[in-house]
């Protein structure tokens, strides 16, 4: 009992919208500029609400339950935040009208890059990236700059561990560098030796995920830091991680000179069935000059308003030899309002409960689901994440994904499969803070008995899942019909 | 406040579960000289107390009275159905539909946004989405390399594309060693096809441009044929509202068609978050970038959706990927299919008559005001008007004496342009708002 | 797979929202004053929403579908209504503010009371009422008054026709005056031989539901007005089914005295799970001083306010022999400022347009369903909803209640269930205006269909609904039982 | 606009099936002679016009400045979570549950609902809501009536029960030949006590009252006691925000509790739609009005609710049922409910302590103000502060000159209370606007 298509729901001369009549004299529009035909679909109001209700209930949400999708912190966000971010001065603004009148939400803006720049322990701040990847092209961008304007041009290399998301290949990439892989060492901690042998010269940099994506924080990383500035290169920290050392340690003090915080997963926007986000980036001093602008800058003093007389406080700055614009305007704004508000509603100590409460609700987990999943570093704490591996032994056909899709007909969002790449049959494991203990045992639960399943009853698995709106998709058929339109 | 669920008790068990007797020993990885610094932030505020700060921010800044500012984000209305749609929790807190099985909310919803652009655009294939028109521009400007296999090193860009845009293309290649140009003079269509090499991978050009012109179809077709004949791509542009009237790219002749879907049902929000869509002819899809849903069947044979083509993506291909882009804008394309199906082709049309009949009015009637003069040629929404005194002047007179946002002072980007400002009608524009802007304009123009 | 009780998630310590800490000096509050325990749930903000959020899903709404519930005008309400009621300067403003600081609100409640004596051709309304048998209890106290301000006590007896929803002989009772039932006759009409028998002087008036519960405009609607003032008795108008002729008749000028109007089905405000709703009363001219008050008046003029000194235009005035309040303050204000919306975007012409959308879908399911299920008064044109009967040639055991539990299989809502009582397993089809064909076509397939299970598969209709969250609940046990709270 | 998704097409295909030619021939049982008759109406606004109206009516309302009035009605902030809840459409836009196997969402949420008010007023059962607390003080009436199976016609009401309340006992009631009395002079819980005669139903008391004074809970016991002992019931109407501190109804002996719940999570509103809560004990149960829900099991052994005990009710027993009420405030029960369950029995208690430490400072700090004098006893969070002047004139100058919104006017209601004024203070009231206030009324009391 699929929902239709609005397509297929259709009917010529509906429509779910009045708009107001012309209350200015015509102008002719000339035919030739004129379309012939606009095959939208034509439905009532109702439709419109009936349609998306529908398919509202096809998906599941944290709103509804645990979605412990590793690497993605999948936190829930405080409802505070919608109402923050619809606020009628903030979202009905104009980019570019005069900062006299837009104090307000540039205030806003400065207070942010103040407060992420504290909690990362940065200089600057830019909030103009819309997600992490674009945080990481910046980034990139200002270690290539950085050299540049040091004329050393030699440094074409961007080292990335071979635990790092996807996006940091594809980053260097874009950013005209060439991504050389380092190997994790046996604890998952960059390997050393590695490192050592690949840093010389031609090492712009090292983007370092920290916890990285087999949630642990390295061991070596002041170390690491260390070898790569004495190497002449600058260390990338990728924050999709953030969460877990929140108010625990500062990468801007420990070696790490730009990274991006994944202000949507950290600071709490609803991830929207994938995206908006926000990539902030922090620097150290020494990058801030090449930093994508506008930010915001405060001239101190009274705040001021073109009406009061006064100059503003606030204005748009441009970094003097700033990488350029990666954006139009000044960022995804509403969600900067979202993280705003969840920064300004914890405080500092509420910030460092945040982390330790995700980590110990991971370290929890990781304990209780040891004797039922293998964990290749289980012997070592875990951060807000745990890597374990979907493999049972006595059910040798099963897979991560298998379990995966049996942990849905339980009512749960299954973990991250098949990432890091480094981990065979990988189930990436983040609970985050606002789980709790009844949820994270009735998931240990589900897994216990699915490892039961495995053995007894491996079809179950495989056939997996029963009780979602469909059955497992067969991606072939989509990439080879290709169709992805409709009626097309 | 604290959204912790788990109290001491809880975190008690915890512990002892994992063997450790405080939550800070979860830590000891981090070298101890950094564990644990303090934070200089502002105190802990409850809800309550967090909406009056917020409250106190929001009041400072202007945004009841009329607005005439363009310039590449668009005050519309927005029918209240959109809001609706996407603050379903379903929507709005589920995230990238890794897991199709539970989330065909999504995958449709993205597939019926990806049909109503193409049909919107006239092209084949669109995206999920980019991060804003400025962000898709670059893409494409990166798939049209891509399609030339790397032999091709030129970009020509329109003087009258956004000037944001121009500067994320360059940001964004910046380490790709191209040439960039074309927009050192204002030119037209035909200039621009002559510019077009053998080694040109694009033309981008925008349309309506950066200061409102159109450019017609046939002129539009026939930069395209010039394109084609040097073997380039055509990527234009778009305002997505001018779409419910003129011809779209697809129809012209362009081979992609990009833009910012702001105006599709997204608040203007201060600049963000916003929506790049991204659309283009189907021989490009494996060049293409940003996440595409497709059609499929379930084990049981029923229809279902699924992301398709990941191979071109990060998460598989790594640095060999089409983009780097993993998040992007979905809720803001929710938004924007919500509101294409509320306002359907008519509402589309009428909305974008409005605009322009708005705009037309208003424009004849600051052309005849003493000291001002109108740009010529066939406009949408937006045009330039030539006025008696610096922009900066008059908008901060219309501001203070009337509580009007003027127009957009083009002397920020063209110091040759002084005294031009770039003005924008909408529906949310009543015919009473325009007659006090011209009012306001001719009292400021000559006081 | 039930979702628990708020109280069974509960854990000492937890909660969902922070408080603002004292900003005050203390003052001590007597300890004998204070109570010991709260037993109330303690639970986090994310468990509030996830617990709804679970519930929700387990309700069917009009937001999903069809939701054919006779007598309820379930019709799809405009989103715009919500964010109309939610204004901060509506929403937010205290109702005993001084008029001039509420000028707008209650130019708003005056536009309403003038709009809808428009619409039903009344003199006078009051907005006080909550909802219709509030009006009702309203409308018989005024004219109960108004014999009792000519002297009249003699008449006791409110003349009800045995159609009439079971508000109308509650409110009649709770007002102080008897309730007389009078039959239908053959046509589903007031029995006029039964209707003259019981007028005499004891007759204070007739309530009136018209279109009747059957779905039907009375043929002698005229001469029954005449017949019962003639008797110097009053008609009360029930305007549960003023949808249907709305913009078509206004009964203010057919000889109805007073009515009430649902505004909350008329004119869209969504139901809530049962409420809230305003059950506004419009009279003529000669009960106008007997409406519950306080009222809007206008004293014309400017719109002056306290601010710009001249005096304010709309004011508070209690008629000058008022029943009284029946209610604190000025009615459901929420509900008002819906009414006023819906009525505005609709003007004269959209508002008949909804009845006779109304009225046309409803006859075309009676006439589509007249082969598959007995329909009474099938033979009349029906207004907005008509009365059919849960009986199937061929399957004497299935009852209407049967019917309707496997429509719910079918996804839809049932009708409304055996009521009115006169028509034996009544099932009241009410498809309102905001469906389409389509969707009034796969219900009658639907009902086809399970006509033909009700023959072939009996058990299939017994044992409905199979799909929904629960199965048939045990109601003998419910009441036996009585467990009316949690752990009670 | 027009929400009826039917076109042209449509009908025309429909009358074909019913046999008409016409739309408006379906109307023929109307009387020709009142068939569509013209309605003078303004004209059909879009959505974009009919908002901006309504922005001009609110816009003209006072309600972003701080406010002192209680009387009734309260401001309280409310968590984003209550809207949130009382948003979703499976909520908002379903009807009474007349079907519970798709309506369990609902019956639980009011069977929850009933066990937290039963629990806050300390009560054993609770119904599922009357329509603001003024009508469920009349209901509570009727049912001592009903309880004393009609023996009973007298009902004392205090004088310090709210006037509206007494009034809609009396419009309620004036049908059923009673005697209310009591309330025509202030008197004490003991003189109500000894106005409890044999014929006595009930005796209604408000605490705090309408002029803000808590009857203790010794006093509210040994009242109990004597109403008990004249084989009365006692009623009390309760602040349900005060009972995050104070000793329930229940506790104190009375038979019960009902009051207005706005407080709890809802709007303000101008002064609906409200709450009527309504909590008793057991034994009256099958004598009380309106909707109840029960636990029990479906067909498969599952737990479930339902409405139980619906003999009382008018749509089974009609001109015998305990009320007429049928469509309630079931969505403001589920924002009470959602607001309880945000709140937990510690917020609750934080909340009703700000109010009562806020409204003591400012009740000092007004006693201090030279020509101010402040009412002795007892107080939660109203007080009755004496005046050097008029308060509506005291009124008019905190609006005009502060944008104070000030306190309620007693001499409304009470002829006899000039120059007295009701306020009150919540958590909403910094202590920034209480010090504005004093020094406002300062200024204007000696002005
Ligand atoms: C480790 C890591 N790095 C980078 C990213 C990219 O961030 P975004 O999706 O916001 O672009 C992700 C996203 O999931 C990630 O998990
Ligand atoms: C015919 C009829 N009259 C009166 C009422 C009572 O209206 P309310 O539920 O608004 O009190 C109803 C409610 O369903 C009804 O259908």
């Amino acid at each position: 009992m699929g929902e239709p298509l609005l397509f297929e729901k259709s009917r010529p001369g509906r429509a779910g919208v009045s708009v107001p009549s012309r209350d200015v004299p015509a102008t002719e529009i000339p035919p030739a500029l004129q379309r012939q035909s606009l095959p939208l679909p034509e439905v009532a109001e109702v439709d419109v609400v009936r349609h998306y209700l529908r398919l509202a209930h096809l998906n599941y949400c944290v709103d509804e339950g645990l979605y412990p999708l590793g690497s993605c912190t999948m936190k829930y966000n405080p409802k505070v935040n919608e109402v923050a971010a619809r606020l009628p001065g903030l979202a009905r603004i104009h980019p570019l009208q005069d900062p006299s009148t837009a104090q307000g939400a540039m205030e806003l803006m400065a207070d942010l890059q103040a407060m992420i720049a504290e909690i990362g322990g940065f200089h600057s701040v830019s909030l103009q990236p819309s997600a992490g990847a674009h945080g990481e092209l910046v980034g990139i961008l200002v270690i290539k700059a950085w050299h540049a304007a040091r004329g050393d041009t030699k440094r074409t290399r961007i080292l990335v561990p071979d635990s790092a998301h996807g996006t940091n290949p594809a980053s260097t990439t874009m950013a005209g560098l060439e991504a050389v892989e380092i190997p994790s060492d046996s604890r998952g901690n960059v390997d050393l030796l590695h490192l050592r042998a690949q840093l010389d010269e031609r090492t712009a940099g090292l983007m370092l995920t920290n916890p990285n994506t087999l949630g642990l924080f390295d061991e070596n990383l002041l170390q690491i830091t260390k070898l790569v500035h004495d190497a002449g290169g600058l260390v990338y920290g990728d924050g999709a991680n953030f969460n877990a050392i929140l108010g625990v340690a500062k990468p801007g003090l420990m070696g790490i000179d730009v990274m991006h915080f994944n202000l949507h997963k950290t600071f709490s926007t609803p991830h929207g069935g994938g995206g908006p986000g926000s990539g902030a980036v922090g620097v150290v001093q020494a990058l801030a000059d090449f930093l994508p602008g506008p930010v915001v800058a405060s001239r101190g003093g009274g705040t001021g308003s073109a009406r009061s007389g006064t100059a503003p406080r606030y204005e748009w700055r441009t970094p003097p030899r700033s990488i350029g614009r990666v954006k139009s305007f000044h960022g995804n704004f509403g969600v900067l309002v979202r993280a705003w508000t969840y920064i300004r509603m914890h405080g500092a100590e509420g910030l460092r409960a945040i982390a330790e409460n995700a980590v110990l609700n991971a370290n929890y987990l990781q304990a209780r689901l040891a004797g039922v999943l293998p964990i290749p570093h289980g012997d070592r704490t875990c951060m807000h994440e745990f890597v374990a591996q979907g493999k049972i032994p006595g059910a040798p056909d099963i897979r991560a994904l298998d379990i995966s899709k049996r942990l849905i007909d339980y009512g749960f969002h299954p973990p991250t499969n098949y990432f890091p790449l480094i981990v065979p049959e990988a189930l990436m494991i983040e609970p985050t803070e606002t789980e709790n203990l009844e949820t994270l045992d009735s998931f240990v639960e589900a897994v216990t008995t699915i490892a039961k399943e495995a053995v007894a009853e491996p079809d179950l698995l495989h056939e997996a899942p029963h009780t979602s709106p469909v059955r497992r998709l067969d991606e072939v058929k989509a990439a080879r019909e290709l169709k992805v339109t409709a009626g097309g | 406040m604290s959204f912790i669920p788990n109290t001491d008790a809880d975190r008690a068990r915890m512990l002892q579960t994992v063997g450790t007797s405080s939550t800070a020993e979860l830590f000891h990885d981090v070298p101890a000289s950094h564990r644990f610094p303090t934070l200089d932030l502002p105190p802990a505020l409850s809800e309550q107390e967090v909406l009056a700060e917020l409250d106190r921010r929001a009041r400072r800044n202007a945004h009841e009275g009329p607005c005439f500012l363009g310039a590449g984000a668009y005050r519309h209305f927005i029918p209240s159905v959109v809001d609706y749609v996407i603050s379903r929790s379903e929507f709005a807190t589920a995230y990238t539909p890794y897991q199709p099985e539970i989330s065909q909310g999504t995958l449709q919803a993205i597939f019926e946004y990806q049909s109503m652009i193409a049909r919107l655009t006239g092209m084949e294939v669109s995206n999920a989405s980019h991060y804003d028109g400025a962000t898709s521009t670059a893409e494409a400007v990166i798939m049209a390399l891509n399609v030339a296999q790397g032999e091709r090193r030129g970009v020509v860009l329109s003087a009258g594309l956004h000037p944001h845009y121009r500067e994320v293309v360059r940001t964004y290649t910046q380490g790709m060693k191209l040439e960039v140009t074309g927009d050192d003079a204002d030119t037209g269509p035909s200039e621009l096809a002559g510019s077009c090499t053998s080694s040109t991978a694009c033309v981008v050009v925008q349309n309506p441009d950066f200061f409102g012109r159109i450019i017609s179809p046939s002129d539009m077709a026939a930069l395209a044929a010039a394109v084609h004949a040097a073997g380039a791509l055509l990527v234009t542009v778009v305002n997505p509202i001018s779409l419910g009237v003129l011809v779209p790219p697809g129809e012209a002749g362009a081979d992609v068609a990009v833009g910012e879907g702001q105006s599709l049902g997204n608040a203007i929000s201060f600049g963000g978050p916003y929506l790049g869509f991204f659309a283009f002819r189907r021989e490009h899809v494996r060049k293409s970038s940003g996440r595409i849903a497709g059609e499929t069947v379930d084990h049981d044979g029923h229809r279902g959706f699924v992301f398709t083509l990941s191979t071109r993506e990060q998460h598989i291909r790594r640095e060999k990927a089409t983009s780097n882009i993993c998040t992007n804008q979905s809720l803001n394309a929710l938004a924007a299919a919500a509101y294409l199906a509320a306002m359907g082709p008519g509402g589309l049309r009428q909305v974008a008559e409005l605009c322009w009949h708005k705009a037309h009015y208003a424009a004849r009637q600051i052309a005849a005001l003493p000291g001002y003069s109108v740009q010529d040629g066939e406009f949408f929404h937006e045009f330039v008007a030539r006025c008696p005194r610096p922009v900066a002047e008059i908008n901060r007179r219309l501001q203070e004496k009337h509580g009007i946002i003027g127009g957009y002072d083009l002397s920020l980007n063209y110091p040759d342009r002084k005294n031009q400002m770039l003005l924008c009608c909408t529906e949310l524009n009543s015919r009473e708002q325009i007659d006090g802007l011209c009012a306001a304009l001719s009292e400021v123009g000559n006081g």
